[in-house]
């Protein structure tokens, strides 16, 4: 009979819960994220953030968080199919991250549809621009910011450069890397004098790097990611580049391009990266403390914005005291609160969050205070394109 | 020159600059039994292939019935009424012989092989005449019988049957006993005796017994070429042919 | 080797299984991926199974399918049949286009030329930015309606009436399989299988009998494909990727080479476990390896053929057990 | 001129690797008409295992010595539990699974290693770069190239100079004749098969300083692999020699004018060769 009754109650519970989400106490928040195939390093810690925060998250507005993973299997089509049955099954509003791009894209117009709130921090130009919609929100600067942030200070250091020499990877990503590059170096009077597309599923580099050299450039500015600047880097690093010219990674990882590089590869080269746990904000501090307290680890990319992704949804949803999406999207736009890299702000035209980001330097091995002290901040700063200027139209 | 059903003029087949056959003539009259034989490494198999379409001669003429067949594929050549069987057993081995011999039947009418919005079990498709065959090779019991589950000797005997699904006017056959026991010869030996009302026979083999026993005519073949031709007798007694088995141990 | 099981039980059966596979698995949306994959799954067993071809070209005829109803419903005002119709020629054309030159090869330089095509197709793909989306794929596909005359719209926006829709498709292309396998097509197929010279010989064209197949495979995979895209509403670079190749023929090999049902069930087994699984250990991977070396060392009837001992030996059992009560 | 001479030298350093990557490979197919998909996986097991053993004892040396040291007992274990079951088989059920055990190797990987690639750094001794004029090198590069070519004529000598290889050689064409010499043919195939797989160890473990280590390394280096040997002919020793150095001359070329494509490239010329030289430019029929 207990558990008769016991049964009732859950069944009816969740049939309150599916019918009336607007009253209901519990929330479930979805974190979208890789947990297997190629890129399951990324997923995996970008789903420790997003339960960090959801373990973390004060009732302030009497609800109750939950989370559920999807495994977006690096596949951007699963990931559109699993949240689609999430929304159709278990009336799922919110939603965080993703690893690519293709999967954030596919997830918003889902997400969109459903009427809910989707927050990501990938990196394609088209998720605040061109395909942007009023569901989805980015966390990352996408790569007007991350070439300006970076290269800027750079340049500043070494008023010596005089020619630049590019590698970028043949897509979308890659040509608006390369077109933001050429726009500073062209304000500036700096000659680029050679460019080297690559494929993305390159790991022969010996033949760009060459022509680089060849063209006694000042500067390496690397526009691709991941294990392709990795790759890069490694191969940069056996023609000994470093000592003839300076190496600028824009687009890289963070704590994980440092850890893959190791100090010795990575020492003298500069890193721009959306997020480093040594930044001495309250908010920062406060999480990475968090994380070595519950993880025993320091908090990385992914991690890190997953955490800060999701700490802002349920901040909306106590201060709202709701869990009604629209309610909670006007709270988003144009708000302005104390974020992982300092005072960020959300812009409500396009949705993009407004955040710093950072320009490193990879430290010696000798001079790593702690082992997860790779690299000094030179420099963090905010550029994003103003919202008309994007192509959003919501 | 009007009864030859085959004639093979100035066949020659080269391997890079291997000859394995050269300027090879034959003549098989309609209605006869031929038999080509030659010690190992003579070109037999490469005449063999030759005609029956699974290797393009290098030059030469191939007539069948006064028509040019060098340049037809293989699968051309059962149509015309050609057959042949294979010197090692080449069936489908994990279907049942009914339907080994109802498949060389249906491939009689070339279109019937595409038929794919019906099943099998309508008329048509070989089904009947599968079973005379069978019947006729006395082998009605094993209808349903796949074929690796099949005696040796069974599957010597429906490898013949198969070429005959075709109703050829010329049969090939590559070594029709091979591997078989000296008990089954004779068994063949009916066989062969019973087919030559029906149509010509070509044969390639290495029993020389059989030869002897059965054929009409024989050409022997060394090193790629013609060394002898006559009837069994006449063959037997040319000393080229001697020399060129001693050794062999015929 | 004819199936003497009547057309009609099929089709139960199959009718059967689409009704009762949402209410098991309580999802429309993972039940419509199981068709939608089950019959690409059918499409690699026409090769593998059924002709003996090992195609890594797979991925080719899912993508071009789904990327030809994406690009048509995308732009185009037309009706659901337009998009099949339009889906079935490009998987066919494709497929006669990888066929005819791949079958000219034997063995591992057969299965590197299809792997080559596939290779091919996803630069393609990748590089055609303008009509694929390049990395992005395609986004904002719409479910175009069913457009008859004299009728309203049938419109198939929610989960449940593109299930009905992927249903009533899943079952006729599975009949149409199944009456293929057993026609006298298939028993030419059968034999080029097991023994090719031998099917040339006695007067097959082989070579031709291999390109329909090639067809066939290509309609039912591009068919699946474009199901994909419309289902998701979205057509990803992924779809036309080796790893596409690769999961359906792992499918084909699970469920059991040589048999329609087996397909089936190897879809149905394979996105059942990479849902759960995948949850409760990333690397479940290992097994599905593991599983698929035991499966072509000891039973090549993949489960399907397991299942179906398994179900003669219960049945001997029960039978035994009858016999005792009476 | 200089940058097509550039190309040329680049092509050629990137082909020898190429070559170190199938030819073990050719050498399995050639001797035991085995299909072995798993080729990459053991190439990245190399590429572990010479990091495990880096990490361990601090020297790549060591790691070069005992990484297909390594993968070569592990080879053993399974040839004698899997492999030996498949040479008679066709070549798709061993390619189906071999898969298999690609999966396995691939996902074990990930299981004991993690998700998070790792690098080895070159050793200091072949650190740097060697310069003449415009054009640099860098020394490591330099050692892989001898590394490969001292590997190559070793094999050669030891194929074609030796008893051991005359047997192998006519272990591939007529094993009864062997076996009825009096010569365990099970242990020669066994043998072939533990040489093939170490063979594609020391490629992992050579290229691991230039490319970084992880688990998907394999899937690449695989299609590389078949690309290369499928080219030069299966199962022919210098054909995989002429298949690396055409692969790594077109990517080389291709690179230069259109990066995107340089894998439409060699998919290409693999597919071209295949259909106008149906077993590869030096394969046997």
């Amino acid at each position: 009979m207990i558990k008769l009754k016991k049964a009732i109650i859950l069944a009816s519970s969740m049939f309150l819960s599916l019918t009336s989400y607007a009253q209901a106490k519990d929330v479930t928040i979805y974190g979208v994220s890789s947990e297997s195939g190629a890129f399951a390093n990324f997923g995996k810690q970008g789903s420790k953030g997003l339960k960090l925060a959801v373990d973390a998250a004060d009732d302030a507005a009497g609800m109750k968080f939950n989370y559920s993973i999807i495994d977006s299997e690096s596949n951007a089509g699963k990931a559109a199919r699993k949240v689609k049955a999430a929304i159709s099954k278990s009336d799922a509003r919110y939603f965080i991250g993703s690893t690519l791009s293709s999967t954030a894209l596919a997830v918003g117009k889902e997400v969109d549809k459903a009427g809910g709130i989707y927050i990501n921090g990938s990196g394609a130009d088209e998720i605040t621009g061109t395909q942007c919609n009023k569901a989805m929100f980015r966390w990352s600067a996408p790569t007007y910011g991350a070439v300006n942030a970076s290269l800027i200070p750079v340049l500043d250091l070494h008023p010596e450069i005089k020619r630049v020499y590019t590698i970028t990877p043949d897509y979308v990503f890659g040509e608006a890397m390369l077109n933001n590059a050429k726009i500073i170096l062209k304000k500036r009077g700096i000659e680029l004098v050679g460019n080297s597309y690559h494929s993305l599923k390159e790991k022969e580099f010996s033949g760009y790097l060459s022509q680089a050299m060849a063209t006694k450039a000042d500067l390496l500015l690397v526009l691709n990611f991941g294990s392709l600047a990795t790759n890069t880097l490694l191969q940069a690093d056996s023609f000994g580049m470093k000592d003839k010219m300076q190496i600028l990674l824009v687009w890289s990882s963070g704590l994980d391009h440092f850890r893959t590089l190791t100090p010795k590869v990575a020492e003298g080269i500069y890193f721009g990266s959306q997020y480093w746990h040594e930044d001495e904000s309250p908010a920062n501090k406060a999480f990475v403390a968090l994380s070595r307290e519950k993880l025993k680890e320091t908090p990385n990319y992914p991690m890190a914005h997953y955490y800060q992704m999701t700490k802002l949804l349920i901040d909306s949803m106590n201060a709202t005291k709701s869990a009604d999406p629209d309610a909670i999207r006007k709270h988003l736009e144009g708000l302005e609160y104390d974020g992982l890299t300092g005072r960020e702000f959300i812009n409500a035209e396009n949705h993009q969050v407004e955040k710093y980001f950072y320009l490193l330097q990879g430290k010696k091995a000798s001079e790593m205070k702690d082992p997860d002290n790779y690299a000094n901040i030179i420099s963090k700063a905010k550029y994003f394109l103003p919202a008309n200027e994007t192509g959003c139209k919501m | 020159m009007s009864s030859s059903l085959l004639s093979v003029i100035n066949l020659t087949k080269k391997y890079g600059d291997f000859y394995a056959n050269t300027d090879v003539n034959l003549n098989v009259k309609e209605g006869s039994i031929h038999g080509v034989i030659g010690p190992n490494g003579a070109g037999k198999t490469t005449l063999f292939n030759s005609l029956a379409g699974s290797t393009k001669p290098s030059s030469g003429k191939i007539i069948f019935d006064g028509q040019n067949i060098e340049h037809l594929e293989q699968y051309d050549r059962p149509i015309l009424g050609i057959g042949r069987s294979f010197q090692v057993t080449s069936l489908f081995p994990d279907l049942t012989a009914l339907e080994n011999l109802r498949l060389a039947s249906q491939a009689q009418e070339p279109a019937r092989g595409f038929v794919f919005w019906h099943g099998i079990t309508r008329k048509g498709f070989g089904q009947r005449r599968a079973l005379h065959m069978l019947h006729r090779l006395g082998l009605d019991k094993q209808a349903q019988t796949p074929i690796k589950a099949l005696s040796h000797g069974q599957q010597r005997i429906l490898e013949v049957g198969m070429a005959l699904m075709s109703e050829p006017s010329l049969l090939l056959l590559d070594e029709p006993t091979s591997g078989m026991g000296v008990d089954d010869i004779p068994q063949m030996i009916n066989l062969l005796k019973q087919l030559r009302e029906e149509c010509t026979i070509l044969l390639i083999e290495h029993n020389i017994r059989l030869v002897t026993e059965v054929c009409d005519q024989v050409t022997v073949l060394q090193a790629g070429k013609v060394i002898s031709e006559g009837t069994p007798l006449e063959v037997s007694q040319d000393e080229k042919v001697k020399t060129a088995y001693l050794g062999e141990g015929i | 080797m004819q199936n003497t099981t009547p057309f009609k039980t099929y089709a139960m059966g199959l009718i059967a299984f689409v009704i009762l596979l949402p209410l098991l698995i309580h999802s429309q949306v993972l039940a419509t991926e199981i068709l939608i994959f089950a019959m690409a799954a059918i499409g690699c067993n026409l090769l593998l199974g059924y002709s003996g071809l090992l195609s890594f070209g797979q991925s080719l005829f899912f993508g071009g399918g789904a990327y030809a109803a994406s690009i048509l419903s995308i732009n185009f005002d037309v009706s659901l049949l337009t998009v099949i119709g339009f889906t079935l020629i490009v998987g066919i054309a494709l497929a006669v286009l990888v066929g005819f030159f791949s079958i000219r090869r034997q063995g591992i330089y057969f299965v590197m030329i299809t792997l080559a095509f596939g290779q091919l197709g996803y630069y393609a793909a990748f590089l055609a930015e303008d009509f694929t989306g390049g990395e992005d794929g395609l986004l904002d596909v719409p479910r175009v309606a069913l457009k008859l005359p004299f009728l309203p719209d049938v419109h198939f926006d929610t989960d449940i009436s593109f299930y009905i829709l992927t249903s009533v498709l899943f079952v006729l292309s599975v009949m149409l399989m199944q009456l293929v396998v057993n026609s006298p097509f298939g028993s030419v197929l059968q034999a080029i299988r097991q023994n090719e010279n031998r099917a040339e010989a006695i007067g097959y064209r082989v070579k031709l009998y291999k390109i329909a197949i090639f067809a066939f495979s290509g309609a039912i995979t591009a068919l699946s494909g474009a199901l994909y895209a419309l289902m998701l509403n979205f057509a990803p670079l992924s779809n036309i990727d080796i790893e596409i190749s690769e999961t359906i023929l792992f499918m084909c090999v699970l469920g059991g080479l040589g048999s329609i049902f087996g397909s089936i069930v190897g879809a149905a087994v394979f996105l059942l476990a990479s849902d759960f699984l995948s949850e409760l250990w990333p690397r479940w991977m290992l097994i599905l390896g593991f599983l698929v070396i035991l499966v072509m060392l000891y039973a090549r009837g993949g489960l399907w053929a397991s299942l179906m001992i398994m179900l003669e030996r219960a049945k001997e059992i029960l039978g035994i057990k009858e016999k005792h009560n009476v | 001129m200089s940058l097509y001479l550039f190309q040329i030298l680049n092509g050629v350093g990137l082909g020898m690797i190429y070559f170190l990557m199938g030819v073990g490979l050719t050498i399995i197919f050639g001797m035991m008409n085995f299909v072995n998909f798993a080729h990459g996986a053991f190439y990245a097991l190399g590429a572990y295992a010479c990091y495990v053993v880096m990490s361990i004892t601090g020297s790549f040396w060591a790691g070069l010595v005992l990484a297909p040291i390594c993968i070569g007992i592990l080879a053993l274990g399974i040839e004698k539990v899997l492999v030996r079951r498949l040479y008679a088989v066709d070549h798709s059920i061993q390619i189906l699974i071999t898969i298999g055990v690609m999966m396995m190797i691939r996902e074990g990987t990930l299981l004991i290693w993690g998700t998070v690639p790792k690098s080895i750094r070159v050793p200091e001794l072949l650190a740097g770069i060697v310069a003449f004029d415009d054009f640099v090198y860098p020394v490591y590069r330099l050692f892989i190239v001898g590394v490969t070519a001292l590997i190559g004529i070793g094999l050669w000598l030891l194929l074609e100079k030796t008893r051991f290889g005359m047997v192998i050689r006519a272990g591939s064409e007529r094993p009864h004749m062997v076996a009825l010499l009096g010569i365990n043919i099970d242990k020669l195939f066994s043998m072939t098969f533990i040489g093939g797989v170490a063979l594609a160890g020391v490629a992992g473990a050579l290229i691991a300083p230039i490319r970084g280590v992880d688990a998907f390394m394999g899937v690449e280096a695989l299609g590389i692999a078949f690309v290369v040997v499928v080219i030069g002919g299966m199962g022919s020793f210098s054909g995989a020699l002429i298949g690396g150095l055409i692969v790594g001359l077109v990517q080389s070329f291709t690179s230069g004018f259109w990066p995107a494509g340089t894998n439409v490239m060699i998919y290409s010329v693999m597919a071209l060769i295949i259909m106008f030289r149906p077993n590869g430019l030096l394969g046997r029929a």
